[in-house]
């Protein structure tokens, strides 16, 4: 056991700064630090640079495209991404490019997984319904086989930014009289398919990030079939436990609490920083405290895990992970005081612009932020079932 | 303490409840205005429910306008009750004079005028005596110089309650005014903004304001306290609207775990989620109970006993409302993220009515200075 | 709704404060106060003097000694006897008193209410089993009918002061072959038949007060049958569910934050007050906030279910109660830094006598019942079981 | 950081692990007395760990002791180890003679001597700088005038090593000095008193003791640091004695949740109990990592940095060992709160634990004292 990482790995962090202070653009930069909307040119130009330098599929196996790091190595290149105020990888390149490489046929790899690799391809996911969270294997879109195509109805919910998507991977149901299960497929679907239409869903924080996608008689061809037919939910398993070395978000939170600290700074409350007041900076050190030691589960379990794949550890890093941001989100919609009350949606996407700011500068995301930390305790398999999951390991009952 | 409604009481809860709920349905229907909704308060009699019979009013009190409150906060009704009845009404007729309130008052009653207090400034935080914002003494008033913040309908206002300082330093007690002050007046100009849940605010700048002297309210100097009190007043009725509001986002997820079923059941049946919704309905107990403590409190004599109970319901209710909207969220699952349905919306309001006249920190800080005790563990009265 | 209660309440109030002052034995108060255990002769002493004032039996119907009192009266007299530092009254008042009024024979009535009134009867539970804790429908001590009386086997623990104990209303098990519930019917025995041994169980605070009883071939006699054979079920569950004004335990709680206070008024952190310290007065302030809190609860549910007897709102306060109580207890096990670590059982039991005492004289009991306190989110219904009890009632389901 | 043990100290852990488990038995079976314990530790080589080699230790740092704590703390080892090997030994390697460290640490580490330290006082809490004992310049030495309080193993110590004032005020942070005070020196009054976890501590009265000037250990006047220092050693170790303590009570926990039937099924079946157990061991897994990195700071060089980290190691312990014991008896039942069954012993070493050299509290002001932020919010070194 040894105080800080070996100088290979400090070398390596110091190039990943390097690289992102280099090639992240500074206007990208500067909206994901103060909390703002991305458009799809932030993503794609940051897609771009990590191409350009090789780095853009970390998590694949070397010969597609991976880097060949260490399981530390992927989590500093995670930590300092988000610490770097870069957008995050698509949701694409961590699931179903791992999902092709493994099941996909030849064709499948040659034909979507270069155009991941530059960043150009963008999937979204449907496997929600509006009838299937949590329980998933109820899932009720079919897929009947119609000569060399399936013929898709139903609908799937949640999908993310789904107006950017080209493609979507989903779970139908292909077979109906089997075990829930086992009748159900993975398949790709063009997103632009005759029948094929997206609603967006307007999110609380006003955000537009969410859509439903309705299928009415969508025709899928055979061979955008993954795997075999009625394997999908061991695909959707594989694809939901791949490895994930940053799913505690520590770098995520590193970023938030610095801004608190620094907005806790420049706030005054009875003419003294903030800061300065015991209460709120006990709550503060609390947080910390609770930062350092999941920073640290999360480096031990990494360690100790090397080589062999991810447990059930994961469950334990989202769950923590998860409520220690939405403390920290609920402290910085504290922050500022009154200033939390006003509210533009055009601000929060675009700034100010030249318009005087109302209250401090800084103020005009931490409702937005608040509200939208809301939903990272039930995407990506909600707390409940993540609870669930690891129960299950500790007691096998 | 008596937590009984007195059946004039009973009946105004009864009436104000039917009415929240036809004015909600109107609402979602989109049949009224902002103005149509004022008009209706009026007609009820609710917009002068707290002044004297002579002056258009009921002589209610601190319950009377939390049984408001509640009700409007149970229907989301997004108008500005409190701000110009509970805390300017409260102030207005407490400090204007005889020939002020026998104008004001009955048009505040009759929706005529709507009058926000405009305390806060931009570096004031939750604190009523920080102000930079001054009062000079001219020949026939004063004249106001300064900027005042996020004031909730302060662009739809006809009047507006300025505190400025007549004398001493930023964060002195004393040397603050009370100024009534036109909102059309020369020098005011007034910046609206969009709140996050929906409703209207404006940041005010004062720039050369000439007032005459009869708009000065109360004793001069004595703004810090006058403001406070009314501003009371405000938080024990913002109490009941909180109540309100997690009332209703509570029933709405009770409704929502009786119904959505997942692996085959209601997850209403999964114990870890049961045993939630009974630590929401122990938050939401706990704060019903203690807004009607700081209503009934809000009139009483007195101060440090006052003070006590209506910051320590301001405590609570912000933590229980934290809590009760963000496990409904967390219970609605995906759902509850939605715009479409009504638990963001509500879970918005609390977001408001959490930081409006001091967060919980703010009232804890409040509970701790009025709360002193003897060797033997009393309070100190 | 009003500010105070009423004269009559408050001259009510007033009375029984003067009551407990003149006819608590002092040394009993000061026992009590300081968290130390009580002896026999405590508790009869002030039972005596309660039964020469007719307050005995509050809860009981006026014919048969109660006080007639309303429910807000009943509240306020246990605040007061809780605040006023009195022992409490023996489970045998409040438990098995209204069963033997409602469903006893008449010879049961004449025998043991009389001598209970007068604080001579002393009661041990026998509903708990080894294996039967929560779930108590799955009790296995048998009685079995042999002629005159019911021959009983098996075992019951968690008896509190068993060694006290003139009589034990016990659940048995009389019919093997009917549904759990069924077949179980309620009997009172005396502690002292043959075959009737007691175990004593020390407790984590080095506490005498709990037993575990042995019956081996004991006969109780057919008269001491409470109501129908096999109705035992809907007895218990009358007796658990008995008007219960108190269960917040306000009075308790506020006794012991103003414990709380003054040993922080009185231990110095850094030379000040510890009182003074914002972290240590926050916390404590927090704790002032939630029992005023619960306290208003308690009497808002009282003043709203008047007359319509106990609702699952004793579920809500005795989840809430006791959870409060125990935070009061652990900032107790704080106030005295250090001296938490020294612990005398005789001390806990007698105070120092003529020894000087280690560290602040107070000191001494504060770990045992920070302890002790551990039990009382457990005894009387575990606060899951009023969890999902609170939750039936909520959800329907 | 790099939590993954190394060979030898993988080697370590092993062997400790197999003596302690061995250790517990023999005191199940109470064949062992205290010295026999005492013997067997020397026997190991744990006595001596820290020391270096010339010493007859194996020069073992922070990880090494934790290492040893962790296994003592899993098997409720009833044996002063981290008062007498990790505070005392560390403060005697680091501040005695060369002279004094031939003769003492060959001592401590055949286990004939146990040296303890007697820092704190009645009325200090836990500040290491609240010395009022005093240390009066003599001919030959010093003389001694005080009382140190709950001095852990203090009676059987025989040697104590006592802070004792040379200059200046009750909390100055100079002025302080410490002293080897054997303790059977005449005017050393020692009272044992029990403590809560079945262990002995004593109350140290010191009455004109004279003591010569080699008793003065380290730079004069700087022993509250010197306290300190050897103190955060401790403080690391008692972490990961906690650690050890709490996950062998999660692990009785989640044993009788498998095995103890309600209602038809093992009790782990419910789903609100699992969700506990998960909690429960968020916050151990939380506890262990801070309590490992705590292990490898102890070493640092850079004090803001250890102290920062440190701290924090004993804020997390404190919060996740009251959760954790806490839990463990609730879900034991009735049955938790016995004295035979074995959580409440858990529970009642953690709670001297988190009182043993500061509390949360305490710890969260060092905590805070020591990380300070520049504008950007970066920790200032």
């Amino acid at each position: 056991m040894k105080f800080a990482f070996s100088a290979e790995m400090e070398i390596f962090r110091d190039e990943v700064r390097a690289f992102i202070r280099e090639k992240l653009s500074p206007e990208t930069r500067r909206r994901v630090e103060e909390g703002r909307r991305l458009d799809k040119a932030d993503y794609v130009q940051w897609y771009r640079a990590l191409h350009a330098k090789g780095w853009i599929t970390p998590g694949w196996p070397k010969e597609h495209g991976g880097t060949g790091w260490t399981a530390l190595q992927r989590y500093i290149f995670e930590e300092e991404v988000a610490l770097g105020a870069a957008p995050p990888v698509t949701a694409g390149i961590n699931m179903i490019g791992p999902v092709l490489i493994a099941f996909g046929t030849e064709e499948q790899k040659r034909k979507y997984l270069p155009a991941m690799r530059q960043g150009d391809l963008w999937w979204a996911q449907g496997f929600s319904e509006p009838g299937s969270g949590s329980d998933l294997a109820s899932l009720a879109t079919r897929a009947v086989l119609d000569g060399d195509a399936y013929v898709v109805n139903g609908t799937k919910i949640w999908q993310t930014q789904a107006h950017y998507a080209e493609m979507m991977f989903a779970l139908v149901r292909t077979k109906p009289d089997v075990k829930p299960q086992e009748g159900i497929s993975m398949m790709l679907i063009d997103m632009k398919s005759p029948g094929l239409s997206i609603h967006h869903i307007k999110t609380i924080d006003g955000g537009q990030e969410l859509y439903q996608c309705f299928f009415d008689n969508v025709r899928v061809p055979v061979a955008n079939l993954v795997g075999e037919d009625g394997k999908g939910w061991s695909y959707a398993k594989f694809l939901l436990g791949f490895e994930r070395h940053g799913i505690a978000g520590i770098g995520l939170a590193k970023r938030q609490l610095n801004r608190l600290k620094r907005l806790a700074a420049s706030e005054t409350s009875d003419g003294r920083p903030l800061i300065e007041k015991p209460r709120f900076r006990d709550r503060i050190a609390t947080l910390e405290i609770e930062l350092l030691a999941l920073e640290y589960t999360s480096i031990r379990l990494l360690q100790e895990g090397e080589g062999k794949g991810p447990g059930v550890e994961s469950s334990l890093l989202k769950i923590k992970g998860t409520e220690l941001r939405q403390e920290i989100f609920e402290m910085l919609s504290e922050v500022v005081g009154p200033y939390i009350i006003p509210y533009d949606n055009d601000v929060v996407r675009s700034g100010w612009g030249h318009d005087e700011p109302v209250g401090p500068d800084y103020a005009a995301t931490l409702a937005s932020n608040y509200l939208d930390s809301r939903k990272i305790s039930i995407y990506g398999g909600a707390n409940e079932i993540q609870r669930n999951v690891l129960a299950k390991s500790i007691l096998g009952l | 303490m008596d937590f009984i409604l007195n059946e004039e009481q009973a009946i105004l809860k009864g009436s104000v409840a039917r009415f929240s709920a036809d004015l909600r349905a109107a609402m979602d229907k989109k049949t009224v205005t902002a103005a149509d909704r004022w008009g209706r308060y009026a007609d009820m009699g609710l917009l002068g429910l707290p002044f004297d019979e002579d002056f258009g009013g009921f002589g209610g009190g601190g319950v009377e306008t939390m049984i408001v409150a509640e009700e409007m906060g149970r229907h989301l009704l997004a108008d500005p009750y409190v701000p110009v009845v509970v805390v300017a009404g409260r102030l207005l007729a407490d400090h204007c004079s005889e020939e002020q309130k026998a104008y004001l008052l009955p048009r505040v009653a009759d929706g005529s005028l709507i009058v926000v207090p405009a305390f806060g400034e931009p570096k004031s935080r939750y604190s009523l005596s920080r102000v930079a914002t001054t009062a000079v003494p001219s020949k026939d008033g004063f004249v106001l110089d300064g900027r005042k913040a996020v004031v909730l309908s302060g662009a739809a206002a006809n009047l507006l309650l300025v505190t400025a300082r007549l004398s001493g330093e930023v964060g002195d007690e004393d040397g603050i005014g009370v100024f009534l002050v036109p909102g059309d007046l020369p020098g005011v100009t007034r910046r609206p903004v969009l709140t996050v849940d929906g409703r209207e605010a404006a940041e005010i700048v004062l720039d050369g304001v000439r007032v005459d002297k009869t708009a000065a309210l109360g004793t001069l100097g004595r703004g810090g306290a006058i403001a406070r009190r009314a501003e009371e007043f405000g938080v024990a009725a913002l109490a009941g609207e909180a109540v309100g509001a997690m009332s209703a986002v509570f029933d709405m997820t009770v409704e929502y775990l009786q119904t959505r079923r997942q692996f085959g059941v209601p997850i209403g049946k999964f114990q870890a989620l049961q045993h939630r919704v009974v630590d929401m309905r122990v938050a939401l107990e706990l704060a019903r109970s203690i807004a009607a403590g700081a209503a009934i409190a809000a009139d009483l004599d007195n101060a440090q006993e006052r003070r006590r109970i209506i910051s320590a319901a301001k405590v609570q209710v912000c933590r229980s409302g934290r809590y009760i909207g963000q496990q409904a969220i967390q219970l609605h699952g995906a759902m509850g993220m939605t715009d479409e349905y009504g638990a963001g919306r509500y879970f918005k309001r609390l977001l408001v009515l959490s930081s409006l006249y001091g967060d919980a920190d703010h009232h804890l800080e409040r509970f701790v200075s009025a709360s002193q005790y003897d060797e033997g563990g009393a309070l100190v009265a």
